[in-house]
C-alpha cells in the first residue's frame, strides 16, 4: 500500500514540476522595434548563452550512422565560424530514432527554447514532414542536407529548404544518362524499400519507360538480410544491360559483392548518391569496378581537403565514411550561419534575431560552399548544381566520361 | 489393490466385438477393422463447429491459390531458367542454415525456461563483433614468407585463423549468454511467465545500445581470409548457365549442418543432454533426481550462445557488412523458425530454420510476388501451419501448464 | 573472515569491470560533467579546455563507496575489522583493475595508438582527462589508492548501518512514522466515503484542465504521447491483462487506425477529405475488423504460439503498408502527409486543445475499462486468464470472449491510431515498427497486469523516462534498457498491481459493517 | 424413473489404451449414484466424457434424452451439468465470491455494453447474482471468507468453494470427483452429510467418484463398478458388497473364496 502512495505523489510532483518548467521568456516590452513588427518575434539570446542551431536526427538505432555523421559535420561548421560579436554557435542534435513521431517530439522541444535560431535538418524525410508544421507555426527556418522526398517542397512551406537535390532531379538525370548517353534499352530497377530508395527507383522507372526503354525487373531488397542473391538472381533472369539501385551504401556494397554470385557478371551497377563514397570503393574492392553513382561529393578543392583533414582529426571516422552527406551538412551549417549573421543585431547586451527576417534570409541565401553555389528557388530547392555522375575506375571514383560530352 | 490380476488390457481391444470372455481369433484383421471403425465414429461425433468450418474453408482457399500461382509460374511465363532456381535453392539453404542455428538457441532456452529469449539476436551480434576483432588482429600480425613478403597471419595459416575466430566468437557469445542468464533471468526464475519476457526486451535494448556506444555506429567489414573471399566460389553448370557455389556459402552450410548434428548427438547421447531434457520436462523432479538445475540452465544458455556466436561469425563471413543492429532481424526470423518447427523441439528448430530460409528465397519466385514481400509469405505460412497444427510441425501438443 | 574476503573480491571484480565498461563507452566523462553541473562551482572550465579533474575524483570516490557497500551488504554479523578487510579487498581489486586499464590505455595512446578505429568514444582528449592530464602510471596509482580508501569507507558505512541498536531503530522508526502518515492518507481509503471522492475528482479535473495551459508545447507533446500510449495500454490491457492472451502484434491495429484516418482525411493519395469525427469512427471500425480478421482463425492457439502469430501479423501489416503492392493505396514508404487536424469552432486545434481532447478520451477509456473489469464479462476474462479449460467447463464461451477482448483492444488501438495521425499531421511506416507493440506490452506488464492505474503509471514511466533522459543524449536507451531489467527484478508484480474488488455486504448481513474498500 | 444421464456403449481410447470400453450407465434422476473401481479403471475418463472434456470415440451420452456427447464443455454446462475436479482447479487470483459469480456466468443475460452503461437490467442482475453467491457461500459454510482470494483458503474450504461454484449455475446434474479426497474423518462426515443434504434440499442428481468405501456405501443409491474400462457390476450398495467380481477386482483373484469364509462369520473384513 505504501509503495503505491509514493508513486502517486511522485507523478503529481513531476506533473507540477513540468508545469512550472521555464516558460518561454515573455517578450519584454522594451524589445527593439525590429522584433515587435516581425511576424514571429525574435530569438533572444542573453550574453554568455550560445546561438543554438537545432537538429532532429536518428542518433540511435539502425540509421544512427547518418545522424552522427551529419551532426558532426554541422558541429564542425559551427566551430569553424568565429561567432558573431562574442556569441558562439552551438548545435543541439536530438535523437528522433528515424521515426516521424520522434521528429515531431524534437520539433516541439526546439520551438520552446528561445535561444534556438534555426534548424539544420531534419535528416530523414519522414521526421522532416512531421516537424514542418510545428516549425512553420514558430517561424524557425529549416535547411535539410539529406531529406530528398520531392513532396516536401510541394506543401508550400515558407520555412523548409533543402540542400540535397530531390529524387526527381536525380532520377531524371540518371534515366537520361542510362538511355541516351549509355544507350541501354533493357534495365532493371531495385531499391531498399525506404522513402529515399523507393522514391528514386520509381522516378527512374517512370522516366526510363517514358523514353521508350524497357524495365525488365523491379525488385526490393530488405536491409539487414544475410544476402541478396535471391532478388538479384530474379532480376538477373530478365538479362538487363544495367541495374539501377536506389538506396544506401550498405546495401549497395553487399549487392556488389554478390554480383557475380547472382549471375549478373558484366551487367552495369548504376547507384545513386546514397551509394557514392569512399566506403563503397574500399569495401567492394575488385567487385566494385565499373559501378556508376551520382555524387554529393564536391569536386576536389583545397577547402574540401582542409575540411576532410579537420573532420578526421576531430572524429573517429573519415569524412564520407559514415554517410555521403558529410560535405552538404558542412555547407548547411555555413548557409545558416551566413543567414543569421545577416539579420542578427545586438542591443543592450542581448542578441536579437528576428525570426521572420531570418526565414526570408535563409530562403534567398546565396552562399558558395564546398558543394558549389547554394541558391534557393521560390519553394526551397537550394541545390543549383545538378547531380554529377562518377564511375569506379580501378578503385577510384572518376568523373564519368560519358557525362561530359 | 488389483495386483496380480491378469491384465486383459492387450486383449480388450481385440475382443471389441466378441463380447466378454470368448476365445481370441487371429488379431490382424480385426485390429485394423476396429481402428477404422473407431476413426469413423470419432469423426461422426466431432461436431462441425463454426471454427472448424472456417479453418476448412481457409485451407481450401490457400491450396487453390498456391496451386494456381505455382501452375502459372511453372508453366506460364517461365521467367526463371533452371540456373536461377538453383541460385534460389543455394541461397535459401545457406540462410536456412544460419536461421536454424539461431533458432536452436531459442528452442533450447524455451524448452528449459518456457521463455522467449528476446536478447538472443543481440548475443549473436556480439559473436559477430568478437569474430571481427579476432580477424582484424590476425590480419595485423605480419607473417612474411620468402614468396610473399607482406603476407599476414590470416592468409599464412587461414585454417588456424578461422578456427580461432569461430572459437573466440562462439566463446564470447557463450559468455554473454551466461551473463545474460545470471543477471537478467535468474532472479526471475519463479516469476509469472511474462515477467522474464520484459526483462529479455530490456536486456536486448541494453546490449544493442552498448554495442553502438562501444564500437560505434558504422558498418564494419569482415576481413575474410583469401581462400574464403566473398563472391568467389566453384562454378557449376546448370541448364547451360554457370551458377556459382560460393566458398563462404558452402562453408556456412556445411558448418551449420555439422553443428546441428553435434548438438543433436550431445542432447541425445551425453549426460548433460539427458539432464537438459529432464529439466525441460520437469524442473522439480529433475532437482530431486540430483540434477543441479541452475548449472544445467546456465550450460543451456552457454550452448545456445555458442551456436548463436557461430552463426554470427558465419553471418559476418558470408554477408561481409554488419553493425550493432545486425542481430535484430535474424532474431525475429529465427524465433519464427523455432515456432514453425514446434517450439521446444530441437529437430523442429532445425527444420523450421531450413524451411524458413528456403521459403524466403524460393517462395516469392514460386508465387510470382516481388521479393519485398518475402517476409509476408514467411509469416503467412507460419500462421497457416499453426492454424492446422497448433503446436508447430514437429512440436508435440504441449500439456496445459506448459503452454 | 573468509566469506567477507571472497565477497570483497567478487564485488571488486564486478565493480572494476563495470567501471572499465563505462569508461569505454565514455559514460565516465558524462558522469563527471553531470557532477560538474551539480557542483557548478567549476563551471568555468575553460582553462585550456581541461575539464575539472575534481569531478572525476568525486565520481571515483562515489564508485569506491558503492563498491565497499556491495562488498559488505550481505554478510551477516561480523566483527568490524573483517568487514573493513572485505571492503579493502574489494577496493584493491577494483582499483587494480581500473588502474591497470587506465595505465594501459594511457601509455598506448601516448605512443600514438589510435583507439578510435575500434572504440570511438576513446578519443585522445578523454584519455588525457581520464589520466588526470598526467603520466598513466601515476594516474593508475591514484585510481588504486582512491578506490581502496573509499571502499573501506563504504564498508565502514555499511557496517555501521547494519549496527543493530539505536542507529537502525531510529532509521526504521522514522520510516514507519512516515509510512504511518501515509497509511492514514492511504490513497484507496479516500475512495471510501462519497464526499471526499467527489472533492478529489473535482480537484483532479481542475488540475487536468489547467496543466496543459501551463506546459510549453514540448511537455504538451510528451504528455500527448503518454496519453495516446495510455489508450493503447488500456486496449492491450484488456487483451493481455484481463483475458491473458499474449499479443505481440498490437501495432497492426494501431497502424490500421492511423492509416485509415490519414487516408480518409489527407488530400494527397485519394483526396477524400472526409469529416474528421466520421473518419475517427471509421478508423475504429476498420481496426476492429482487422482484429476480427486476425482473431477468427487463430484463437485456438495459446501462449507463445499466439505471441508469434500476432507478431507475424504485425510485421505483415507493416511490410504491406510499405510495399510497392499497395503504394497506390498507402502511398508507400513516403507516408501520408498533411493529415486533417480537427478544428474547434473554426480555428485549428492548438496543442492545448489536443491535450484536453486526449485527456477526455483517456478518462472515458479508463471509465470503460473499469466498468468492463468489474462486469460479468470482466470476470469471465479473468477466469479465462486463470484457467481456460475450467472456465469453459463453468459455462463461459471462451472463443466468444477471447474474440471480444481482441476486438475491444483493436478498437482502442484504432482510436489511438487516429489521434496519433491527426496530431502529427503525418504518418509513415517507420512509426509502426515491432518496438511499438513491445513498448505497449512493457507498459501493461511494468504497470501491473490487469490494473488500470498500472497502465497509467506504466505509460508515464515507459514514455516519460526516455524523454526525461534526453539530457543523457546517446545513453538514453542504454539506461532505459537497464532500467527495464532492474524494474522487473525489483518489482515483478508491477508498479500498481491489480487488486480484486471487495464487495459490499450491506443487504445480506446488515449488522456486519465490514470496512469496504473499492480499489480503482 | 427418468434417467438423468444415459450413456450407451461409450468407448474412449488414448492411442492403444482403451480407457473406457463399451460402458452403459444409467443415472436415475434425483439419485446419488457413484462410480467406484481400482486406480486406472477409467472412472475419471468416463466422468470427463459425461462432462464433455473428452469426446467419446463411440457410443452416445444423453442427458434427459438430449445427446450431448459431441458438444463443447460450455454448451454441456449450459444444459445443466456442473462438475468439480479431483485436484482443485479454482480461479486462484479471484476471491471466493467471484469464483461463485463466475459459476453463474452463463445464467446472466447482460452483455458487456450494458455493463459499461450500468443499465438497470444489468444492475439488478448483478445484485441478484451477488445475493445468490453470498447465500450459496453461507450454504457451503464459507460465510466469513467471501473476500479472501481462493489461494488463501484452507483445503477443506477450497473443496466446498468448488462445490459452491458448481452449484452456482443451479445444475440438474452435479458431478463430484472425489469430494472427500485428502480429508480427515471428521471433515469426511461433514461432507457426506452435506452431500445428502444437497440431494434432499435441492433435488439435484449427483454422480460421484469416491475411493472411501464408507462414504460410498453410506450415501449412494446406486453404485457402478468399473475395472480396466469395463463395467463389471452395478446395483445397490448391499449387492455390490457381496458381488464376486467386485471383490476380485479389488482384492485380487483368490480373495472371493476367502471372503466367502468370512461372510459366514458375518464380519466384513474386506471393507474395514
Amino acid at each position: 500500500m505504501k509503495f503505491k502512495n509514493i508513486l502517486v505523489l511522485m507523478i503529481v510532483f513531476v506533473l507540477a514540476l513540468s508545469a512550472c518548467a521555464p516558460k518561454p521568456a515573455e517578450v519584454s516590452d522594451d524589445l527593439p522595434a525590429a522584433c515587435q513588427e516581425d511576424a514571429f518575434g525574435c530569438a533572444v539570446i542573453p550574453a554568455g548563452e550560445t546561438i543554438k542551431i537545432g537538429m532532429g536526427a536518428p542518433m540511435l538505432g539502425d540509421y544512427s550512422m547518418f545522424g552522427i555523421d551529419i551532426s558532426q559535420a554541422v558541429a564542425l561548421a559551427l566551430e569553424h565560424d568565429d561567432g558573431f560579436e562574442g556569441w558562439t554557435y552551438e548545435l543541439i542534435a536530438e535523437d528522433t530514432g528515424g521515426a516521424p513521431e520522434g521528429g515531431a517530439a524534437v520539433a516541439n522541444k526546439m520551438v520552446t527554447d528561445p535561444t534556438v535560431a534555426a534548424i539544420a535538418g531534419h535528416i530523414f524525410s519522414g521526421s522532416t514532414d512531421a516537424a514542418m508544421p510545428i516549425y512553420e507555426k514558430a517561424g524557425l527556418p529549416m535547411m535539410s542536407p539529406s531529406a530528398t522526398n520531392p513532396d516536401l517542397t510541394t506543401k508550400g512551406s515558407t520555412v523548409f529548404n533543402r540542400l540535397a537535390f530531390t529524387d526527381a532531379a536525380q532520377g531524371a538525370a540518371a534515366a537520361d544518362l542510362l538511355f541516351n548517353a549509355l544507350g541501354f534499352t533493357k534495365i532493371a530497377v531495385m531499391h531498399d524499400g525506404g522513402t529515399y530508395g523507393q522514391g528514386l527507383a520509381d522516378v527512374v522507372k517512370a522516366a526510363f519507360e517514358e523514353m521508350g526503354g524497357e524495365v525488365v525487373g523491379y525488385e526490393a531488397v530488405t536491409p539487414g538480410e544475410a544476402d541478396y542473391v535471391a532478388p538479384l538472381s530474379a532480376v538477373a533472369a530478365g538479362e538487363p544491360e544495367a541495374v539501377y539501385f536506389g538506396g544506401y551504401a550498405a546495401e549497395g556494397i553487399v549487392m556488389m559483392n554478390q554480383w557475380s554470385q547472382a549471375g549478373l557478371d558484366g551487367v552495369l551497377f548504376f547507384g545513386c548518391d546514397g551509394t557514392f563514397g569512399v566506403e563503397f570503393t574500399d569495401k567492394t574492392g575488385a567487385n566494385g569496378e565499373g559501378a556508376i553513382a551520382a555524387s554529393l561529393v564536391p569536386p576536389d578543392s583545397e577547402e574540401k581537403a582542409a575540411f576532410d583533414a579537420a573532420y578526421a582529426a576531430k572524429f573517429p571516422t573519415k569524412a564520407g565514411e559514415l554517410s555521403a552527406f558529410t560535405w552538404s551538412s558542412y555547407d548547411t551549417g555555413g548557409v545558416l550561419i551566413a543567414a543569421i549573421e545577416s539579420v542578427a543585431f545586438v542591443e543592450d547586451g542581448k542578441l536579437f534575431i528576428p525570426r521572420g527576417a531570418l526565414v526570408e534570409a535563409v530562403r534567398n541565401s546565396d552562399y558558395v560552399g564546398l558543394t558549389g553555389l547554394i541558391k534557393c528557388d521560390a519553394i526551397g530547392e537550394c541545390n543549383a548544381s545538378g547531380p554529377a555522375f562518377y564511375q569506379v575506375v580501378d578503385g577510384e571514383w572518376v568523373p564519368l566520361a560519358a557525362a561530359e560530352e | 489393490m488389483a495386483s496380480g490380476y491378469p491384465l486383459p488390457q492387450q486383449k480388450s481391444k481385440l475382443l471389441l466385438h466378441k463380447g466378454w470372455g470368448s476365445e481370441v481369433t487371429s488379431p490382424s484383421f480385426h485390429v485394423y477393422r476396429s481402428e477404422i471403425i473407431l476413426m469413423i465414429n470419432k469423426l461422426k461425433n466431432q461436431r462441425l463447429t463454426l471454427g472448424l468450418i472456417l479453418r476448412l474453408l481457409l485451407g481450401l482457399a490457400v491450396v487453390i491459390y498456391l496451386g494456381w500461382r505455382i501452375y502459372q509460374t511453372a508453366f506460364g511465363e517461365g521467367t526463371y531458367g533452371p540456373d536461377t532456381w538453383m541460385r534460389f535453392l543455394i541461397t535459401g539453404l545457406v540462410i536456412g542454415g544460419m536461421y536454424a542455428l539461431i533458432a536452436i538457441g531459442y528452442t533450447l532456452v524455451y524448452g528449459i525456461l518456457f521463455m522467449i529469449n528476446f536478447a538472443h539476436g543481440e548475443v549473436m551480434m556480439l559473436g559477430t563483433f568478437a569474430g571481427y576483432f579476432v580477424l582484424e588482429a590476425f590480419a595485423a600480425i605480419p607473417a612474411p614468407t620468402v614468396a610473399n613478403p607482406d603476407l599476414n597471419f590470416l592468409n599464412a595459416q587461414p585454417v588456424i585463423a578461422l578456427v580461432l575466430t569461430f572459437l573466440v566468437g562462439a566463446g564470447f557469445s557463450a559468455l554473454m549468454g551466461y551473463m545474460l542468464e545470471k543477471i537478467a533471468y535468474r532472479p526471475l526464475r519463479g516469476a509469472p511467465r511474462l515477467i522474464p519476457l520484459i526483462s529479455a526486451i530490456g536486456a536486448s535494448i541494453f546490449l544493442q545500445n552498448a554495442a553502438q556506444l562501444l564500437f560505434g555506429p558504422q558498418r564494419r567489414q569482415y576481413l575474410n581470409p583469401d581462400f574464403l573471399w566473398r563472391g568467389t566460389g566453384w562454378m557449376i553448370l546448370v541448364g547451360g548457365k554457370e551458377v556459382m557455389l560460393t566458398y563462404t556459402g558452402v562453408f556456412s552450410f556445411v558448418l551449420s549442418i555439422l553443428l546441428m548434428i553435434g548438438l543433436f548427438i550431445m542432447v541425445k547421447k551425453t549426460k548433460l543432454g539427458k539432464s537438459m531434457r529432464a529439466v525441460a520436462e520437469n524442473k522439480q523432479a529433475a532437482a530431486l533426481m540430483g540434477i543441479d538445475v541452475d548449472s544445467v540452465i546456465s550450460k543451456t544458455f552457454i550452448i545456445s550462445g555458442i551456436l548463436a556466436g557461430a552463426a554470427g561469425v558465419m553471418w559476418g563471413l558470408h554477408n561481409g557488412l554488419f553493425n550493432h543492429f545486425v542481430g535484430f532481424l535474424p532474431g525475429i526470423k529465427a524465433f519464427t523458425a523455432a515456432v514453425l518447427g514446434g517450439i521446444g523441439n530441437i529437430p523442429g528448430a532445425m527444420m523450421g530454420g531450413m524451411l524458413l530460409g528456403l521459403l524466403e528465397s524460393i517462395g516469392p519466385a514460386l508465387l510470382g510476388i516481388d521479393f519485398q514481400l518475402k517476409d509476408v509469405i514467411a509469416f503467412t505460412i507460419l500462421i497457416l501451419v499453426l492454424i492446422f497444427r497448433p503446436s508447430g510441425l514437429l512440436g508435440e501438443a504441449l500439456s496445459e501448464e506448459k503452454v | 573472515m573468509k566469506t567477507s574476503l571472497t565477497k570483497g573480491l567478487r564485488s571488486g571484480i564486478v565493480f572494476g569491470i563495470v567501471f572499465i565498461f563505462l569508461m569505454l563507452i565514455g559514460f565516465i566523462n558524462v558522469g563527471a560533467d553531470m557532477v560538474g553541473d551539480i557542483s557548478s562551482a567549476s563551471a568555468a572550465s575553460g582553462a585550456g579546455g581541461r575539464l575539472p579533474v575534481g569531478d572525476l575524483l568525486i565520481v571515483i570516490a562515489v564508485f569506491g563507496v558503492f563498491c565497499g557497500i556491495a562488498a559488505r551488504s550481505k554478510s551477516e554479523e561480523v566483527q568490524w575489522w573483517s568487514a573493513l578487510l572485505g571492503g579493502l579487498t574489494a577496493g584493491i581489486t577494483a582499483g587494480l583493475l581500473m588502474g591497470v586499464a587506465i595505465w594501459l590505455v594511457g601509455s598506448l595512446s601516448l605512443d600514438g595508438v589510435d583507439f578510435r578505429t575500434y572504440l570511438p568514444s576513446l578519443n585522445p582528449a578523454s584519455i588525457q582527462y581520464l589520466t588526470f592530464y598526467s603520466y598513466p602510471q601515476s594516474a593508475g596509482l591514484t585510481y588504486l589508492m582512491y578506490m581502496a580508501i573509499f571502499s573501506v569507507a563504504g564498508a565502514a558505512l555499511a557496517w555501521l548501518l547494519s549496527f543493530r541498536d539505536w542507529l537502525a531503530k531510529s532509521w526504521n522508526s522514522c520510516k514507519t512514522g512516515l509510512g504511518g502518515w501515509f497509511e492514514k492518507k492511504d490513497v484507496s481509503r479516500i475512495f471510501s466515503n462519497q464526499w471526499l471522492m467527489i472533492v478529489v475528482f473535482l480537484a483532479a479535473g481542475i488540475l487536468l484542465y489547467f496543466l496543459p495551459l501551463a506546459w510549453g508545447s514540448y511537455w504538451n507533446y510528451i504528455m500527448g504521447t503518454v496519453a495516446i500510449y495510455i489508450l493503447l495500454g488500456l486496449g492491450l490491457n484488456i487483451i493481455v491483462g484481463y483475458s491473458g492472451q499474449l499479443v505481440l502484434g498490437y501495432v497492426a491495429f494501431f497502424a490500421t487506425g492511423a492509416y485509415t484516418f490519414a487516408l480518409l482525411t489527407a488530400p494527397t493519395p485519394h483526396g477524400i477529405e472526409m469529416n474528421l469525427w466520421l473518419a475517427v469512427g471509421l478508423s475504429i471500425l476498420v481496426s476492429t475488423l482487422t482484429g476480427l480478421l486476425l482473431g477468427l482463425p487463430i484463437l485456438n492457439l495459446r501462449g507463445d504460439y499466439l505471441a508469434i502469430v500476432t507478431l507475424g501479423f504485425g510485421e505483415i501489416v507493416r511490410i504491406l503498408i510499405r510495399s510497392d503492392l499497395l503504394t497506390s493505396l498507402t502511398n508507400g514508404p513516403k507516408g501520408v502527409t498533411s493529415v486533417g487536424q480537427p478544428n474547434l469552432f473554426g480555428s485549428p486545434f492548438s496543442d492545448v486543445n489536443f491535450m484536453h481532447l486526449l485527456m477526455l478520451l483517456v478518462l472515458i477509456g479508463l471509465f470503460i475499462a473499469k466498468r468492463l473489469k468489474d462486469s460479468n464479462t470482466g470476470r469471465a476474462w479473468i477466469a479465462i486468464r486463470e484457467d481456460q479449460t475450467v472456465a469453459q467447463a463453468t459455462g463461459i464461451n471462451t472463443f466468444k470472449h477471447k474474440i471480444l477482448a481482441l476486438l475491444l483492444g483493436a478498437a482502442f488501438a484504432g482510436l489511438a491510431g487516429a489521434l496519433f495521425a491527426s496530431r502529427n499531421q503525418f504518418t509513415g511506416p517507420e512509426d509502426f515498427t515491432l518496438m511499438v507493440s513491445v513498448n505497449v506490452l512493457c507498459i501493461v506488464i511494468v504497470g501491473g497486469m490487469g490494473s488500470l492505474p498500472g497502465v497509467v503509471l506504466g505509460a508515464f514511466v515507459l514514455k516519460g523516462i526516455p524523454e526525461l533522459l534526453r539530457e543523457m543524449a546517446d545513453y538514453r536507451l542504454l539506461v532505459f534498457g537497464a532500467l527495464l531489467v532492474v524494474m522487473m527484478i525489483v518489482r515483478p508484480e508491477g508498479l500498481w498491481p491489480a487488486r480484486r474488488v471487495r464487495f459490499k455486504r450491506s443487504h445480506a448481513d446488515p449488522d456486519r459493517q465490514d470496512a469496504v474498500e473499492v480499489e480503482v | 424413473m427418468i434417467a438423468a444421464v444415459q450413456a450407451s456403449q461409450v468407448t474412449k481410447c488414448f492411442g492403444g489404451l482403451t480407457a473406457v470400453n463399451t460402458v452403459d450407465l444409467i443415472v436415475p434422476k434425483g439419485s446419488i449414484s457413484s462410480i467406484i473401481g481400482p486406480n486406472g479403471a477409467g472412472k475419471t475418463t468416463l466422468f470427463n466424457c459425461v462432462s464433455g472434456f473428452y469426446v467419446p470415440d463411440s457410443g452416445e451420452i444423453q442427458f434427459f434424452g438430449q445427446p450431448i456427447s459431441g458438444l463443447a464443455t460450455h454448451q454441456i454446462s449450459k444444459c445443466g451439468i456442473a462438475r468439480t475436479y479431483q485436484n482443485i482447479r479454482l480461479f486462484k487470483e479471484m476471491t471466493a465470491v467471484e469464483n461463485v459469480l463466475v459459476g453463474q456466468h452463463h445464467r446472466m443475460r447482460s452483455t458487456w455494453i450494458e455493463a459499461i452503461f450500468h443499465t438497470p437490467r444489468y444492475y439488478q442482475e448483478e445484485q441478484k447474482a451477488l445475493e445468490k453467491a453470498l447465500e450459496l457461500l453461507d450454504f457451503v459454510g464459507l460465510s466469513g471468507l467471501e473476500d479472501t482470494p481462493a489461494y488463501n483458503l484452507p483445503y477443506g474450504a477450497q473443496r466446498r468453494l468448488e462445490i459452491a461454484r458448481a452449484l452456482a449455475s443451479d445444475p440438474a446434474l452435479l458431478l463430484l470427483d472425489e469430494p472427500t479426497a485428502g480429508m480427515n474423518p471428521q471433515e469426511t462426515d461433514e461432507m457426506t452429510a452435506f452431500i445428502k443434504n444437497l440431494r434432499d434440499t435441492r433435488e439435484i442428481t449427483i454422480l460421484l467418484i469416491e475411493h472411501d468405501m464408507r462414504v460410498v456405501m453410506d450415501i449412494s443409491d446406486q453404485i457402478t463398478v468399473l475395472d480396466y474400462g469395463m463395467k463389471i457390476a452395478e446395483g445397490k450398495p448391499a449387492e455390490i458388497q457381496s458381488n464376486q467380481r467386485v471383490i476380485e477386482a479389488y482384492l485380487g483373484p483368490g480373495a472371493a473364496a476367502l471372503s466367502e469364509k468370512f461372510r459366514r462369520k458375518k464380519t466384513l473384513y474386506a471393507y474395514s
